[in-house]
């Protein structure tokens, strides 16, 4: 019914061109007809991934849905679409999490109403773009072109100090992508386009290989972000908006992880298995060192921040120590685990600490304050949203039966194949993670009513109820039962693998 | 007897002091401007000697068209000078630091 | 089979429903039928459980079975399943049982309170989540059960969160907890690195294979199993509150009392007693953690009980005797007397539950003062929670022919006839915790019921006897509190087969329990031969002392506790655990935090990141004056460019 | 002495030029004061039509012609119809300005018609010559125009500076081009590739330091460090009109004469001038973006890049084959069309007697024309490189040329100098989007063409970044022959 | 010999008044030191056997161009400022770059640098050969486009100079009677409410 539609293209365009149609609604007399605009349209997006998923084959690794156009032809350049298992999530993701993010700010932003929508519609698709992009140059081209309604997010409708936050991220995430690019260039060299698919059969010598693996690392690394190029989330995540630090979490961090399955692994297998352990290491700060910074903030939004790092951690984890699982049983088949683990994180994270922001923007939009201690016996007040906050901190803290337990569970579980050190540190993360949360929860959501402002605070209004609501039974949903995500990437992953473990010396 | 070298050394010595004149006068701007023409100058001998010395007359015609040029180029650069000072009552090199940084 | 699969999913499912029920329309429903749902379920998942114990234990069936594929990695593939054999269901007969009479008890209890559906929700699912962890067949479900009664617990201690204490409670319970389970769960990933499985059957099957091959760092004796079942056992210390990781459970007394009763007395604080039992056929090949439980349980039974003595708050005297017995079960497990352990958990379940609760009609009737000093008399106006209470005391105390007599009795026994390291040590310590337990068990005893009232005038006037729904539980749960013991000391512990069959697994050098059984000739013996051992003397002694010292000679404690400062001090401050918490953990995690922090805000972000801004900035501000306006110095400039690149290309 | 007549059809855009210039004038001396707006018309119908023509020429053959100083190829002519028509937008946008700023306006069209021809001349230059002559021809109009404000005391003062600096400059161009021709025997840009090939009496020294000198003189016009220092003052100094005319259509009569002298003339040399210019392409990346970064003044920070992306292009020649040459004529053209655009909508927010000039003058231009603000937005992405626009293609096919010949670590410096140069543009963004306005009155620009040419403008640069293909494949062809 | 003494006689005074134009403190004596400098190298330009030129360069440089100097720096009666000339502190800086690109340009023109032509000495044309002519031949028929392009450039000239010192309307003192007669009185008769003394 459906197969001769550019399904994966009108993902893409779809939001772009809605974006641009809603950023032409009006001005802020006219902001209903801009939500409008902008909730339909993410709603006909939501609509197209139904039949990208239900046609979505997943008993195969290979690329489906596959468009290909010629673009620039003088450079190799293609336009070319296509998913497999790990892409296919992610683009419903972002769809969902658009869809999401726009009724959450149906009243928050009264300020250009019509440029916020547009700006989250189009870096939607330029989201989607990312995730879709088998060239490498479209892929680099949607990945740089999101930077500048992400610009635009967290420097028109951010906090106090947003202009600092936002150049800080641009020019942050523009650094680390930059050597991509080159890199990116050289394998052009190489071969006879940009394709990613020839990229990954291309013969590599262990130094070039070692230099390309740098040039992405460090755009997938700040993207991430890893220790110690993370410095730029807290800022920004603080300052955004509640949507925008939404699409931080939900989306954006996971395009550097998906960047290094995508490009890393299968490109460089031979330097990803070369500094592995120092990758582990660089998870491995992320995952304690990351989660104790976080306990001494005194900002919601900056706490989450930072436990999102630590969160991010355990995916950078879980994509590397593959290598020394490998070089220990030899077995391809024990990688599985935690790689898989790392495919769930990323979902699971996308949802919980979204919902968590979410949460915060909630609260920030009655009592204009994201300090803890301006909060206190919320519960009280909001007791429906407290009960929600408390399901996303669980699934923040990866309690069973929440999202937010698989993923890390099955990194712990697999990395021990690694080596049980290993295992000692990401387990950490159990105590951490609650230290940071439950205190969290528990300074601003228990005791008495402390100041007149909290006292003044209603519970949850519709747009934010059917939002939370959404967002928790995903976060259970995924908690109880996951393999419903893992028998979508299951084949994919061990395609990813075989790819990654290939040497191409 | 003369050689070529000699002529050239005169024009690169000429071109030097043009340069040197525009970089060490710091009063007088028509001094600049004469310190152009002594560059072109040294240029049309540079021109007039390989011409000769090559005896092809083309780099004669070329410095023909030097001169053509030059005398324009005097014409606007006297203008802008005249209406500059018209309006500083000026031509000091060192006053013409309001652009700067 | 199935049928036995079905009933047990009922038995799960049942308290789930009840906690949606009350909880996602907590303030649509009325209180009546929040009660009514989660009651009635409850109950129909203590039948069902009940009937399951039959099928079980009296027609030895069993089944362990899949119930749905939770995920599928690589050759791994994790289940949600059951396993229910003897174990699993007299755990469950145990946990309905209490669940049920907790929930009757609660309608009277929280009568009042604003949270009443929420009160309900939450301790339905409690109930499910410990009856998901006793049915689990595989590690990852006992897992997710773990955790899931650790945040009902959790839920409840904050229960009322307008508390700060309550608040500080439950949090420091949730993390003592995770501290276990970060030792858990590093155990369960050593499993799968080791057995490649996390179900029970094929790593049961595979344990003596791994336990002579692997060592775990290559040229040393520390066999993988050790370190397996160390951090497994970590799990179990957070969860049973075994020292050091104990200082949650005092402080969980913040909960409403009901909750005391179940979750910190009967139930979840047992799970890792359960899990030392289920996971037996690991323990038994690691020698060297069988001493370490065995040390760490006898330490707590004696220690946490002399904390008991010197504390005032009437449930936290019995909360400090929950530890104390805790100990009295892990030293049973750690000599391999599992069938023990089992028996004084399902007694103490029983009596414990008992105490807290009478506890908790009692403080009912103080209207919410806790506080021993300010109670004295109360057995004339309250006869049904005083006889109820004291049978509980006495089956603590392990008079005979009370329950607690044969279980504990039965440790006390296994402990002295075992050869494993630190034995002695573990017997000399159980046999002085039982005089412990009597003096405090007695003390609070009489503090509260006999002697004067010492509360003031006007309260005096209003303590009356709790409402039925009260007592009933009360009553109900001392029935078992007294002929229990009698009635399942032979079958549980030296029949052959005995109710737990085959679900636990000892090794015949360790079987001590085998060896009693063969001196073993009836409960009724067993009474009479307690007179000649030290341990029932010992508790006589300690009941008879707390009489002298709190009815008799009331002037006698204030004088012991001048004499004996010291002790005093040390008791008062508990071993100093708190103090350190506080002081390292605490203090020190967030000093330390801060620094962190600071280092991350300073050194990257400001003199890294920003430092590089502003660097780059200041060669702008720097070079941007080279630009100096003068046309003599953009003309020299050219000339310098001009040269450079002359001289460099010329020679070259 | 036998003399053909040299065919004269292939300079037809030159006599258009030319004829039209002299009508303009004629009818600019017998008009009234009142009409003189027709001046205005004439002139853009002279950009226009002669652009026409330069688009119907376009895929002939190359034609050599007046003894060998003339060529039209595929590369003349689309330098020349970007340049008429970057020409025809300048002149759209500083209309009012003109207008409204009391400029003699008669002087001013004719001067930039006469720029205009020079411009051409110098592209379709064959020999050193003309070269020279063109160069002169579009120099001497801009000095004078620069100056024609009356009452702005520092228009004057770019003037001569900027008239100083470039006869400097022509005097190193000629000083070089009389020791090519002592070297070649012949200023005769064929003349001098076939001595080359033959190398005789070409003598080493004496070609580089023609090569030297004459670099100079080209760098000079396209402003490039260290020949640079005229940029930011005469970008700053000039009226708003003329900082738009300079900053667009003489980048690509300087890349002409750049590539003319190098690419064509001196192709031999390679090995010399590629070290030359990596050398002042490093040199201009690091100076314009550094020293951009702390101005205040919006046409100074513009000037600064102006630096800067000359430098890039650099790029694209120092790679040294066809394909860089094309990447970097695509470049310059890119950075025409936006430099056109940022200039523009300078030019346009000027009033009568206010400049627009300081960076915070853009403040709160979102609330106040949110289009416009839009399309500087896009604009200024663009230049930041950041795709999809043009200049992020621009780049990376730069980029892409130097990596195929295996140079590696300098796109990799050139990035990180790009990353620092994103620093201001997002500067200007910032203070038009997030900063409240000075004044709350929205921005209404009162004429039509105005508004269409910035939205056609602003648009080009967003939608040359999504199919680029046309122009990369025109760039591509203009080297290749 | 003689063409050599001539040669160093005109040369020494070409340099000698090339430094003295640029060392002047006065425009006018600079501006004589420049004829002097034309006139200098128009005999070395006649040594070299371009006659045509260095008459050119006479006629028009000597002729027409410096009495454009002259006349500017009479009208704007500059001198007066430019008397405090002094040289600053980095002169030997650039006097020092400015020697050294003249070494390397002697340098490079050393003899052995320049090839053939290094050795060869001046020729002498012919008896029949006439500098004039065969400019004259090349320039109207070879270099016809760039005569044209040469005549374009002075047009330019003209034109820019106009524009530059053309001034404003407003200083035209042109009677204009159509503005005279729509004059009404309110333009010209203000009347004021003084406001009386106290």
């Amino acid at each position: 019914m459906f197969t001769n539609i550019p399904l994966l293209s009108l993902i893409i365009w779809v939001p772009v061109i809605g974006g641009m149609v809603c950023m032409f609604a009006g001005d802020d007399r006219k902001a209903t007809r801009a939500r409008c605009i902008a909730l339909f349209t993410a709603f006909i997006n939501l609509m197209l991934c139904i039949p990208l998923y239900m046609q979505f084959d997943t008993t195969t690794s290979n690329m489906q849905f596959v468009e290909n156009i010629d673009w620039i032809a003088k450079f190799g350049v293609h336009y070319q679409l296509g998913v497999d298992g790990i892409s296919v999530l992610m683009v419903i993701l972002s769809t969902i999490t658009t869809f999401l993010v726009v009724i959450a700010s149906w009243r928050p932003i009264k300020k250009n109403v019509a440029q916020y929508m547009a700006a989250f519609l189009i870096m939607q698709g330029m989201m989607v773009g990312v995730f879709e992009a088998l060239d490498a140059i479209l892929f680099y081209v949607f990945w740089e072109g999101m930077l500048i309604p992400m610009y635009l997010c967290i420097g028109m409708w951010g906090g106090s100090r947003r202009t600092y936050a936002s150049i800080k991220f641009f020019l942050y995430t523009f650094l680390g992508s930059a050597l991509m690019l080159i890199a990116l260039l050289y394998l052009r060299t190489k071969t006879e386009d940009f394709n990613l698919l020839s990229f990954y059969a291309v013969k590599l010598t262990m130094t070039e290989q070692i230099y390309i693996f740098i040039a992405f690392l460090l755009a997938f690394s700040v993207k991430i972000p890893m220790w110690p190029v993370h410095t730029w989330l807290p800022d920004a995540h603080t300052e955004a908006p509640a949507g925008g630090s939404v699409v931080l979490a939900a989306l954006m961090l996971k395009m550097g992880i998906y960047g290094i399955l995508r490009f890393s692994m299968p490109i460089t297998p031979d330097a990803s298995q070369y500094l592995a352990g120092f990758m582990i290491v660089l998870s491995l700060i992320a995952i304690v060192y990351i989660a104790i910074v976080a306990i001494g903030q005194t900002d919601m939004k900056r706490l989450i921040a930072y436990s999102s790092v630590a969160h991010m951690g355990f995916t950078t984890l879980a994509c590397f120590v593959i290598y020394k699982i490998i070089a220990k049983t030899g077995d391809l088949h024990d990688a599985y685990l935690t790689l898989e683990g790392g495919m769930v994180q990323m979902l699971s994270h996308a949802f919980s600490t979204g919902a968590m922001f979410l949460g915060v923007g909630v609260l920030y939009e009655r009592l204009h304050s994201r300090e803890i201690n301006a909060f206190g016996g919320v519960a009280h007040k909001m007791p429906l949203f407290a009960a929600f906050f408390m399901l996303f901190a669980l699934a923040n803290v990866g309690l069973p039966g929440t999202s937010g337990f698989v993923g890390e569970f099955l990194i712990i579980l697999g990395s021990f194949k690694a080596s049980y050190v290993i295992t000692l540190f990401a387990a950490s993360t159990l105590v951490l993670s609650a230290t940071y949360t439950l205190w969290l929860y528990k300074r601003v959501f228990f005791g008495p009513v402390t100041t007149k402002g909290v006292e003044a605070m209603h519970d949850l209004e519709m747009p934010e109820y059917t939002v939370l609501a959404i967002l928790a039974f995903l976060v259970i949903f995924i908690g109880v039962y996951p393999n419903a995500l893992l028998q979508v990437f299951h084949a994919s992953i061990g395609h990813l693998l075989e790819l990654s473990t290939t040497s191409k010396l | 007897m003369v050689t070529l070298t000699d002529y050239l050394i005169v024009g690169a010595i000429l071109f030097g002091l043009s340069l040197a004149g525009m970089i060490i006068n710091r009063k007088n701007l028509i001094i600049v401007l004469m310190s152009v023409e002594l560059m072109l100058l040294a240029v049309n001998m540079n021109f007039i000697a390989f011409s000769s010395f090559l005896q092809d007359p083309r780099g004669q015609i070329f410095v023909f068209f030097i001169l053509a040029v030059a005398a324009a180029e005097t014409a606007i650069g006297l203008a802008i000078l005249i209406i500059l000072f018209r309006h500083r009552q000026s031509i000091n090199v060192t006053d013409l630091d309001t652009l700067k940084g | 089979m199935e049928l036995l699969k079905t009933l047990s999913l009922l038995v799960v499912i049942a308290p789930l429903v009840g906690a949606a029920g009350a909880g996602l329309f907590c303030r649509q429903v009325s209180k009546q039928f929040a009660h009514r749902l989660t009651i009635a379920l409850m109950g129909f998942s203590l039948i069902l459980s009940l009937y399951v114990a039959c099928l079980v234990i009296g027609q030895d069936q069993s089944y362990e079975g899949v119930l749905y594929l939770w995920g599928q990695s690589g050759k791994l593939t994790l289940n949600v399943g059951f396993l229910i054999d003897n174990l699993t269901a007299c755990m469950m007969v145990t946990v309905t049982f209490v669940s049920f009479l907790v929930h009757i008890y609660s309608i009277g209890y929280m009568a009042e309170d604003g949270g009443y559906q929420r009160f309900f929700s939450y301790i339905s699912l409690f109930t499910f989540f410990m009856l998901m962890l006793v049915t689990a067949n595989n590690f990852l479900q006992l897992f997710f059960g773990w955790e899931g009664v650790g945040l009902a617990s959790y839920l409840l201690i904050g229960f009322w969160f307008n508390r700060e204490s309550a608040n500080q409670g439950s949090f420091k319970a949730f993390l003592v907890n995770r501290v276990g389970d970060f030792g858990f769960v590093v155990g369960i990933a050593g499993v799968l690195g080791y057995f490649g499985s996390l179900d029970y059957i094929p790593v049961f099957a595979a344990i003596p294979g791994v336990a002579e091959a692997n060592t775990l760092i290559p040229g040393t004796s520390w066999s993988v199993i050790s370190f397996i079942g160390f951090f497994l056992f970590v799990g179990a210390m957070a969860k049973s509150a075994q020292m050091p990781l104990h200082v949650w459970l005092p402080e969980s007394m913040e909960g409403p009392t009901p909750i005391s009763a179940l979750i910190h007395a009967a139930t979840m604080v047992t799970a890792g007693v359960f899990m030392v039992a289920r996971l037996s056929p690991l323990y038994q090949y690691t020698p060297s953690m069988q001493s370490f439980i065995l040390i760490i349980g006898a330490t707590g039974a004696l220690f946490t009980g002399l904390i008991a003595i010197v504390q005032n708050d009437i449930k936290r005297v019995v909360a400090y005797s929950t530890l104390s017995q805790l100990g009295y079960m892990m030293a049973a497990a750690g000599v391999s007397a599992y069938a023990a352990s089992i028996f004084h958990l399902m007694t103490h379940a029983a009596f414990k539950a008992l105490l807290f609760l009478g506890a908790g009609s009692v403080i009912l009737a103080m209207h919410h003062d806790q506080d021993l000093r300010h109670m004295g008399g109360l057995r004339k106006q309250m006869p049904i929670t005083y006889f109820t209470f004291l049978i509980g005391t006495l089956a603590l105390c392990a008079i005979p022919p009370f329950s607690g007599f044969f279980s504990k009795d039965a440790i006390i026994e296994a402990v002295h006839s075992s050869q494993i390291g630190g034995a002695s040590y573990a017997y000399v310590c159980v046999v002085l915790g039982s005089f412990v337990t009597a003096f405090y068990s007695f003390r609070a005893l009489f503090l509260a019921f006999h002697g004067e009232g010492r509360m003031s005038h006007e309260a005096k006037h209003h303590v009356k006897e709790s409402p039925w729904v009260v007592w009933l539980p009360l009553v109900l749960l001392a029935i078992p509190s007294v002929i229990q013991g009698y009635m399942m000391v032979g079958p549980m512990l030296f029949s052959e087969p005995s109710y737990l069959g085959n679900s636990i697994t000892v090794l015949t050098q360790n079987n001590v329990l085998m060896r009693m059984g063969e001196e073993f000739r009836g409960g009724f013996h067993m009474i009479l031969e307690s007179f000649g051992n030290f341990p029932l003397w010992f508790a006589i002694l300690g009941a008879f002392s707390a009489w002298i010292a709190y009815v008799k000679k009331p002037e006698l404690p204030p004088l012991c506790v001048k004499r004996f400062k010291w002790l005093y001090t040390i008791l008062i401050h508990k071993y100093g655990f708190d103090d350190f918490n506080d002081w390292f953990f605490v203090r020190g995690g967030q000093r330390t935090a801060k620094l962190m922090y600071q280092g991350d805000a300073r050194i990257i972000d400001d003199f890294f990141v920003n430092g590089a801004g502003r660097l780059i900035t200041w060669c702008s501000a720097t070079a941007r004056r080279l630009q100096t306006g003068y046309i003599y110095h953009y003309a020299f400039v050219m000339l310098l460019g001009l040269m450079a690149l002359l001289v460099w290309l010329m020679f070259r | 002495m036998n003399f053909t007549p040299p065919d004269f059809f292939p300079a037809i855009l030159e006599m258009l030029t030319l004829g039209m210039t002299c009508l303009v004038m004629l009818v600019y001396l017998f008009l009234d004061q009142k009409n003189r707006g027709i001046t205005y018309f004439l002139t853009q119908i002279t950009l226009l039509g002669t652009a026409v023509v330069a688009i119907s020429l376009h895929g002939s053959p190359e034609v050599i012609t007046f003894d060998g100083s003339f060529i039209l190829n595929s590369q003349a002519i689309l330098l020349k119809i970007f340049i008429l028509l970057s020409v025809s937008f300048v002149l759209m946008y500083s209309r009012t300005y003109i207008r409204e700023n009391d400029i003699l306006h008669g002087e001013f069209y004719l001067l930039v018609l006469f720029s205009v021809l020079g411009m051409e001349v110098l592209v379709s230059a064959y020999s050193f010559l003309t070269l020279y002559l063109g160069l002169e021809i579009f120099s001497l109009p801009l000095y004078a125009l620069i100056a024609l404000k009356g009452n702005k005391p520092v228009c004057q003062e770019a003037a001569i500076k900027y008239f100083i600096m470039g006869a400097i400059a022509s005097g190193f161009l000629l000083y070089g081009i009389s020791l090519i021709y002592g070297a070649c025997q012949s200023f005769n840009i064929h003349e001098i590739i076939s001595m080359m090939s033959l190398s005789i009496h070409t003598e080493p020294l004496l070609l580089t330091l023609g090569l030297v000198f004459m670099s100079a003189g080209a760098l000079f016009k396209l402003g490039i460090a260290p020949f640079h220092m005229w940029v930011p003052d005469v970008y700053e100094g000039s009226p708003n009109a003329m900082t738009l005319l300079i900053a667009t259509a003489p980048k690509l009569a300087g890349f002409a004469l750049l590539t003319h002298i190098l690419v064509e003339a001196l192709p031999v040399l390679f090995p010399q001038w590629q070290y030359l210019l990596i050398a002042v392409a490093l040199l201009s990346m690091a100076v314009g973006n550094i020293i951009a970064i702390v101005q205040d003044n919006i046409k100074r920070m513009l000037a600064y890049s102006s630096i800067a992306n000359m430098g890039y292009m650099l790029l694209g020649l120092i790679a040294g084959t066809p394909r860089g040459y094309g990447a970097a004529l695509f470049y310059m053209i890119i950075y025409v069309v936006m430099s056109l655009g940022a200039f523009g909508v300078i030019t346009m927010l000027s009033r009568k007697g206010f400049e627009l000039e300081k960076v915070d003058d853009f403040k709160g231009l979102n609330t106040r024309n949110p289009w416009l603000a839009f399309m500087m937005l896009l604009i200024l992405f663009s230049m930041a490189g950041v795709p999809p626009s043009a200049g992020f293609f621009a780049k990376v096919g730069v980029l892409e040329a130097l990596v195929k010949v295996n140079i590696v670590w300098l796109p990799a410096v050139a990035l990180v100098f790009a990353i620092i140069g994103a620093y201001y543009y997002l500067r200007v963004v910032k203070v038009m989007y997030f900063d409240e306005p000075l004044e709350k009155t929205p921005v209404i620009l009162e004429s039509f063409d105005t508004q269409l040419a910035i939205s056609i403008n602003g648009l080009a640069v967003f939608f040359l970044g999504l199919f680029p293909t046309t122009l990369i494949e025109l760039c591509q062809q203009a080297f290749l022959a | 010999m003689i063409e050599k003494l001539i040669f160093y006689v005109f040369a020494a005074l070409l340099i000698g008044s090339a430094t003295m134009v640029i060392v002047s403190r006065q425009s006018v004596r600079a501006a004589f030191f420049l004829i002097v400098a034309f006139c200098a190298s128009a005999v070395l330009w006649m040594l070299l056997s371009a006659e045509f030129l260095a008459l050119l360069l006479i006629f028009v440089y000597v002729g027409a161009v410096m009495t454009l100097f002259m006349f500017v720096v009479m009208m704007l009666n500059l001198d007066q400022e430019s008397l405090q000339e002094k040289f600053v502190r980095y002169l030997p800086f650039a006097v020092l770059l400015v020697a050294l690109m003249v070494g390397v340009l002697v340098y490079a023109m050393k003899p052995g640098h320049l090839g053939e032509l290094g050795l060869a000495i001046s020729p002498h044309p012919s008896a029949d050969y006439s500098n004039t002519k065969a400019l004259g031949l090349l320039l109207y028929t070879h270099y016809v486009y760039a005569f044209e392009l040469a005549a374009v450039i002075l047009l330019i000239a003209i034109v820019a100079a106009i524009g530059l010192t053309h001034r404003e309307k407003s200083r035209n003192k042109r009677q204009r009677i159509d503005a005279q007669l729509a004059a009404t009185k309110a333009d010209r008769l203000q009347i004021l409410q003084l406001e009386a003394e106290k």
